[in-house]
């Protein structure tokens, strides 16, 4: 999730150490950037001159050079490896960003989707050739319907969010087909961004959808926005209050008799994959975050993939291409008329086929955990939720109640109050303790929420160890011993940063100093 | 379960400091008609490594590997030499298993690698900014066309026939939901007429060069014309490594650069995830989209990177976003921006001048073929061979040989007669000289 | 090399910081020992339970459990991570730790080695199914024996330690072949602390040999010694003390015409690759340390390799097996009466053929150099190394004089006098100023040695840094400004180790609590 | 060349801070004579990555890989599936490319894993204290015959027939120095009568379980009749994994363990690196060759590890050291140490078991051959099967057909008439159904 940092501008803090010589700090570094190193001439690969003439390049051959840095590899090396030793990782340790589903990255994931037969394969080769890819996507796609117990899976959207916009694309041209032309899509308040982002980018227009005052969607408020002009809702479930919408077959109902569809966001999925289908809720599109449910290592941001489950009503619409299996062989549908009867796929989300490295690591994760582990998974996320929230919520403040919650703990900061620390003081003291904060901010529908997602990866010492620290810091903010917050986080590699003045002026790359260097 | 670290007392003790006297009443919320079973599941059970990696490794070798073979197909993708230092260096947990760099205290690896990438990007495309990444080329090429759309506030795009049909049908699938999208028709190795069409309605002109039969495309009048109606020039490039020898977009007038980065330290995936390139001019900063990293000072006066001019995005905009984009291609980002460290300068023009000599001499090797021709004179990497034969069938026949031999343009445009016996055929430094022979040898017979 | 940590009784110091609640500090985490994680039954590897009985096990099944911790994939991949997060590395930063050659790991050649044709392979699998093995290893030994000038090298030695053993074993071999029994081996004074402990373990006894106020062996010492009883010499060159020994034929002749073999010892062979050739300095045996001159990881202490390169004198005598080519195909002779004639091995050093792993790694470096980068990269160590020389002996103390050097920089302390300030205590400065110390206290014939080995692969930029930082430590260390030298290193994960109680009261693993732990 | 960073000028610059004006001036002390040209090496020049890539990938094709084929080789040398995480962590950087930890505050990573090395290493063996590893299994063996000739002060050492040839051969070319190495008679399948040989010259019996026929010796009594004439019992493992089911050695008796460590996450590599493992009884530690980690604390109180008990070793006491080792199997025991840390105490169990069902289920199958018999009949995963005809010709026709049988004893010991028929059959969890079905009927075939 991607609201947890809220712009700050902090204070300028004093250093009372003694500075080393170098900026260095033991086996931290500090690291220039990569244009300020290097050496004209020097590279890194070695790559043997050719013979080359000018003739075939239609007189557009680059007149200057490009202004790129000259490294050996050793230097590269070097600099990227203390570029990560500046991050945090799930890898060394809890990471609990709420709606983010950190979970653990398996390292067989990555090994099979290296093996050559999925990773050195050209989207392009002729289909013959690349029947052992098709036949992974195949199986992934078996995984996913099954789980959500819908019949049909498009494939091709490379996250949640190009997830969400071919699902309401699927809806747009299903309408379409029906001759109608619906504009609304409602979207609760507690919505992720994206969901009315996405909205927005389909061409709808966004009108939202009240919660109650238990974090739940109202749903009298919803079947009241019904009506002819909806086309779709888009409620994510479990909600991002990590509670699951116990009157969803209820809105589903209303959405269908109004002759809307309802858009499920999966984003979190892994609170209910193996135990719930989706598919038994009435959705008829959905999302899944293989990057969150299905483990696949968000790698600093991405990439992801997101293929979209879809109802009988909506599966002839899905976008190409389209892999079908003839008998014999697997087939790639590319264009509309090659498809079967009735198939009316209502365009293309991509180049390609979609994220066929994304793809092999889930399909790892599923085979190695099997229906039984995926189901133990999503009880264990639950459980180790509620067991943060009921060992907190004494002395922080849950805006729900008692519980329970599903895959994560959610609390707001009354219990803050007063105390001069904010939620973001809050979060950036857990990173001076060694953890990485959890998602703040989000969703809207609280006052400094403080959204806690553990995942099932997590022992219950690594939990206890966890519970044990934020119960201390709620218990020293509370007591007025708020030296831990002020100005954290004090032992990360940088202070906090100013983004308030980042956005003023923004500064967003190396630029060539103007005046050659002086010689050293 | 290995990747599970509760035991069952472990979970007993947690159920009952929760007060609950069983698992399912945490899911208490959920429909009774909706809760399933296990066995309702067609699916096995748990699997230790052995078992899956013997499956796996099975399955994939149903595939031909690329490297194993005389391979030639681009149309997109394209198969380069990725350095062994990139694996290594993006498989290090802490740039592997780290979210989006929300928390900049603990995440400046990740964001100085970002402000790199976005530089490089800017770079190489000549023009003044650069975002954190897209999806893809083809996603990249359709958020183009929107933000011209909103820049200029026109409806209308115009797709040059030389753009990767794929790239064409994205663009007209969304963007077409924001104004119209008009296609220019196809003309293999030659440039279309496209200034023609520009009109005062016209949001942008997309151009892809080199495109999608490889022929290098002159984007200057283009741009000219462009401008003189009010209209942007989306230039897309598929094919990165051009970059290294070819006059960049952004000398050339564009406003928007879409690309696709594949080419550099992500390899073919089988078609994802690749990383999309998005550089703009400065004056359109705050119309684009996705993310953006920007330099700041910490409170201690130190140097650093943060995530910034977020108000662009949902997160914050929701449904008034430049985008609806979330996650993006972080890690590709970071394996494009190490192979491109270890190129520099000097190894990016090295590498580009070896790509180039290579195709040269196998296009003048196979239009020596009697009954093939060289369609595109102007070319990087890519070039288009006329047949005599449809494309689709040589192609096929070669493949039984164990030689990819291109991409036929019928795949690309089945229902465009005139592509028919046209075959796309792309060379790069993996290329052996035994490559080129084997190619030359059996595409020979098969006209014969 | 292996001298730099003299044991240190660190007194104590204060941490007036405010203490974190959980222990960790940011990035850096307090790990625990694996013992003292896990639970029963947990496993991170799943293996499916069979039937099996014990009848076929002589009565001997295991009776009790063996006493593993029980941990899942997750966390045992957060234990080591965060492991790897307290080390230096040469990734990181410069490591100069004298004798040691800590160049840069090429990537390439951990990717070569773990080709399966290398890799997954049995040492005793059929002969004729490990042809492109065996090929490895003839390539490798055909540049090994082509850079140094010799005709034969014997490739089971495990590290540079094993190969002077085999090198000794087959003088020995050599001089009973000559019905010659000689007892004695010279070894200089500044020789590397192997040198004397393998001349014992080949049953020889050891005399020293000094050197000279310029840090070279003492010639005239040497030829002195000589004798009917000298079996051989162990001479270093370049020299520990990173000098060329310019009399070194001169010496090697004294030891032939009587009737002694030259050995040496190659761990410098750094400095020469590619220039000069062992065998035309008249050495009879000498050690490659793959681990050193090229490149395979040091790995935090091993594995290493060791060949030893002979010349026509020693051949015969090398041990088994033996790597031969019968212009059909490759064969490894394993049993002396396989051999061809003339060939008297003189026994075994190790089980099987030695170690490939490092053999495919460091054939991919020389292939990568070429002959040319060899030479290159051993001009660009010496140069590297002349280059901190000149550049800090007007702060530092240069023993002896002027230079020029081989690879290594060597200095004393005697530009530390009268400040208080130890070679100690300038070394751990350093490590708070991002650096790995050099090493120091090594060799033995300087005072408080401190001796820099850059290696070729850092860049002029890395070296200025370095330069600058050493510079300011000493003039600071001589202006009296005492204070980052004082229990330094101050920012590591650890300040400085009781070595002295360790060594005192050795806890040398993990023991089970007497008493059961009280549940938490 | 890549991997060098000095650029032509900042040579000159450093050679004329230096004040010489050309690299020769460093080499002066280089004897005339003995200055070679580039010119005299016959060896090809700098290469890409592409190119050693290249080469050595169709190089390594040549041998056929034990993973693909239907595989049965041990005899010292066992196929494990490792998990993949180990290779993921061994391949950090903070790993693999550090040095020795003689910098305890910036080596707490490789002490620590230390530690825990040595702790598994006594856990497994029944010992009270292991070293940080020695090279291998061999040397290990060595190694403690000579540390029994120091603490017994006799020259006399015992070799047990069931010794794998290789460790034998190697005990007597090194330890034949300091004393006589005596080897008793080979007696596939059956436990000698050791016992018998010791005197009160002897300083100690090495005998290794399972031996190399597979055999699981009873180590007890020897021990107790060593211990009688104040010998020690060297114990050998070769197959540590055996140890997850079998009766460790510490608690048979044993004085001094050697084992090979190969089988937990270090892979076949074709004979090396392995790991030599090494436990002892505490009243020896001060004989112990090898490196030792120990626990400590820091100047601010906190514990920490530290290489200790450096008075034993090379470095300080030279010519009176325990033994010449220096740099040993670092990052083999951080392998193996992963292996056994996700492998746990259920894991190892498990896998020792799946090992010995697999194993005794195909011994059961082979010996049901006409004309086979199984000459082992108590073993762990390895056995020895006697043929009606020699082994040796047996396994090359089997790897003719793909499939490799195992190892001949004649390949072990030559000279030995009595073993000519004898073949030494591994299996592990890594061998399928298929495999073991594919060796029965090939060897029913073979012998037929
Ligand atoms: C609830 C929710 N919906 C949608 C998304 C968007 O998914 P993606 O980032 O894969 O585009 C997210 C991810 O942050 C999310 O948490
Ligand atoms: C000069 C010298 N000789 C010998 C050795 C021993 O080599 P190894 O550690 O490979 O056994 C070393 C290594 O430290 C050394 O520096």
């Amino acid at each position: 999730m991607n609201n947890q940092g809220r712009p700050t501008a902090p204070g300028t803090v004093e250093d009372n150490e003694l500075p080393t010589i170098s900026g260095d700090r033991g086996l931290q570094h500090e690291v220039s950037l990569i244009f300020e190193l290097g050496r004209p001439g020097m590279t890194g690969v070695d790559i043997p001159e050719v013979q080359m003439s000018d003739a075939r390049l239609g007189g557009l051959r680059r007149k200057g050079p490009v202004g790129l840095p000259g490294l050996s590899e050793p230097e590269v090396i070097r600099h990227y490896v203390r570029l990560s030793q500046l991050n945090y990782s799930i890898d060394a340790g809890l990471y609990p960003l709420g709606s983010c589903t950190m979970k653990h990255n398996p390292r067989l994931n990555e090994k099979m989707a290296r093996l050559p037969g999925f990773a050195d394969v050209h989207p392009l080769a002729p289909q013959q050739t690349v029947q052992g890819a098709f036949e992974a996507v195949s199986e992934l796609m078996r995984w996913l319907t099954t789980l959500t117990g819908m019949p049909a899976v498009a494939m091709s959207p490379k996250a949640g969010a190009h997830g969400e916009l071919c699902g309401l694309l699927t809806i747009r041209a299903a309408l379409e087909a029906r001759g109608e032309k619906r504009h609304k899509i409602l979207v609760p308040s507690s919505a992720h961004g994206t969901n009315p982002a996405t909205a927005a980018v389909a061409g709808f227009t966004v009108q939202e959808v009240p919660a109650t005052e238990d974090g739940h969607v109202d749903a009298d408020a919803l079947e009241a926005a019904l009506g002819p002009d909806v086309a779709a809702i888009m409620l994510t479930n479990p909600n991002t209050c990590g509670l699951f919408e116990p009157r969803i077959k209820e809105m589903a109902d209303a959405v269908h008799k109004a002759g809307a569809y309802f858009y499920c966001d999966g984003a979190n999925f892994n609170a209910i994959a193996g135990r719930v289908r989706p598919g038994d809720l009435g959705v008829d599109a959905m999302h899944i975050n293989l990057h969150k449910t299905f483990s696949t290592p968000h790698g600093g941001g991405g990439p992801g993939a997101g293929p979209v489950v879809l109802s009988a009503a909506l599966a002839p619409f899905a976008p190409l291409p389209l892999l079908v299996h003839d008998g014999n062989e697997f087939q790639m549908i590319e264009h509309a008329d090659e498809a079967s009867d009735g198939a009316k796929p209502f365009g293309r989300m991509c180049a390609f086929h979609g994220q066929m490295g994304m793809f092999s690591r889930a399909l790892t994760y599923m085979m190695s955990h099997g229906a039984d582990g995926i189901r133990q998974a999503s009880e264990d996320a639950v459980l180790s939720a509620n067991y943060i929230l009921a060992s907190l919520k004494d002395v922080m403040s849950a805006p729900f109640g008692e519980g329970p919650c599903m895959h994560e703990a959610l609390f707001d900061d009354s219990f803050l109050e007063g105390t001069g620390v904010t939620t973001l003081d809050f979060a950036k003291a857990m990173i001076d303790e060694g953890y990485h904060p959890m998602t703040m901010y989000f969703p809207l529908v609280v006052h400094g929420a403080i959204l806690i997602e553990p995942t099932e990866s997590e022992s219950k010492e690594s939990l206890d160890r966890f519970i044990h620290v934020l119960r201390t810091m709620a218990l020293e903010a509370k007591a007025g011993q708020t030296a831990r917050f002020e100005g954290a986080p004090r032992l990360a590699p940088r202070r906090r940063l100013d983004e308030t003045a980042a956005a003023r002026k923004p500064i967003l790359r190396w630029k060539p100093k103007e005046l050659p260097q002086a010689a050293e | 379960m290995r990747y599970l670290p509760l035991t069952p007392d472990d979970r007993s003790a947690m159920l009952n400091k929760i007060g609950v006297d069983g698992i399912d009443r945490l899911f208490r919320d959920v429909p009774h008609s909706a809760v399933v079973q296990r066995s309702i599941f067609d699916l096995p059970d748990t699997q230790g490594e052995l078992g899956v990696e013997r499956a796996l490794t099975k399955m994939a070798a149903k595939s031909k590997v690329a490297g194993s073979l005389p391979f030639f197909c681009g149309a997109g993708a394209y198969r380069h030499h990725v350095p062994s230092a990139v694996d290594h260096l993006i498989q290090r947990s802490e740039f592997l298993t780290s979210y989006t760099p929300y928390q900049p205290e603990i995440a400046q690896g990740t964001l100085q690698y970002l402000f790199e990438f976005q530089t490089q990007v800017a770079l190489l495309t000549g023009m003044e900014v650069a975002n954190a990444s897209l999806y893809d080329g083809s996603t990249a090429t359709c958020e183009a066309v929107q933000m011209a759309q909103r820049i200029t506030k026109r409806g209308k795009a115009i797709l040059s026939g030389g753009l990767h049909p794929h790239y064409a049908e994205t663009v007209e699938t969304v963007a077409g939901l924001s104004g119209t999208v008009t296609r220019s028709p196809v003309t293999p190795g030659k440039a279309e007429d496209i200034i023609a069409l520009i009109d005062d309605q016209t949001a942008c002109i997309v151009v892809q060069s080199p495109d999608v039969f490889g022929l290098i495309r002159n984007l200057k009048p283009i741009a000219d014309a462009a401008h003189a109606k009010g209209a942007l020039l989306i230039a897309v490039v598929t094919e990165i490594v051009s970059l290294g020898l070819i006059e960049p977009p952004g000398a050339q007038g564009a406003d928007i650069v879409a690309a696709e980065g594949q080419s550099l330290g992500v390899g073919l995936n089988f078609g994802g995830p690749y990383v999309g390139l998005f550089a703009t001019r400065e004056k359109f900063l705050r119309n684009m989209p996705g993310r953006l990293c920007g330099e700041t000072t910490d409170a201690a006066g130190k140097r650093g990177y943060v995530l910034t001019l977020s108000t662009r995005e949902q997160h914050i905009r929701r449904e008034k976003a430049t985008s609806n984009i979330c996650t993006n291609s972080g890690l590709c980002c970071l394996a494009f921006t190490i192979h491109l460290s270890l190129l520099g300068e000097e190894g990016l023009s090295r590498l580009a001048r070896a790509n180039h000599a290579r195709a040269s001499a196998l296009a003048d090797r196979l239009a020596d073929i009697k009954g093939v021709e060289l369609a595109t004179q102007a070319f990087f990497n890519e070039f288009t061979l006329k047949l005599p034969r449809p494309a689709a069938s040589v192609v096929d026949a070669l493949a039984e040989k164990g030689i990819v031999a291109g991409v036929p343009a019928s795949r690309l445009l089945p229902h465009d007669k005139d592509v028919r016996d046209l075959l796309i055929v792309a060379a790069t430094e993996t290329n052996t000289d035994e490559d080129c022979d084997a190619l030359v040898h059996a595409l020979s017979e098969a006209v014969a």
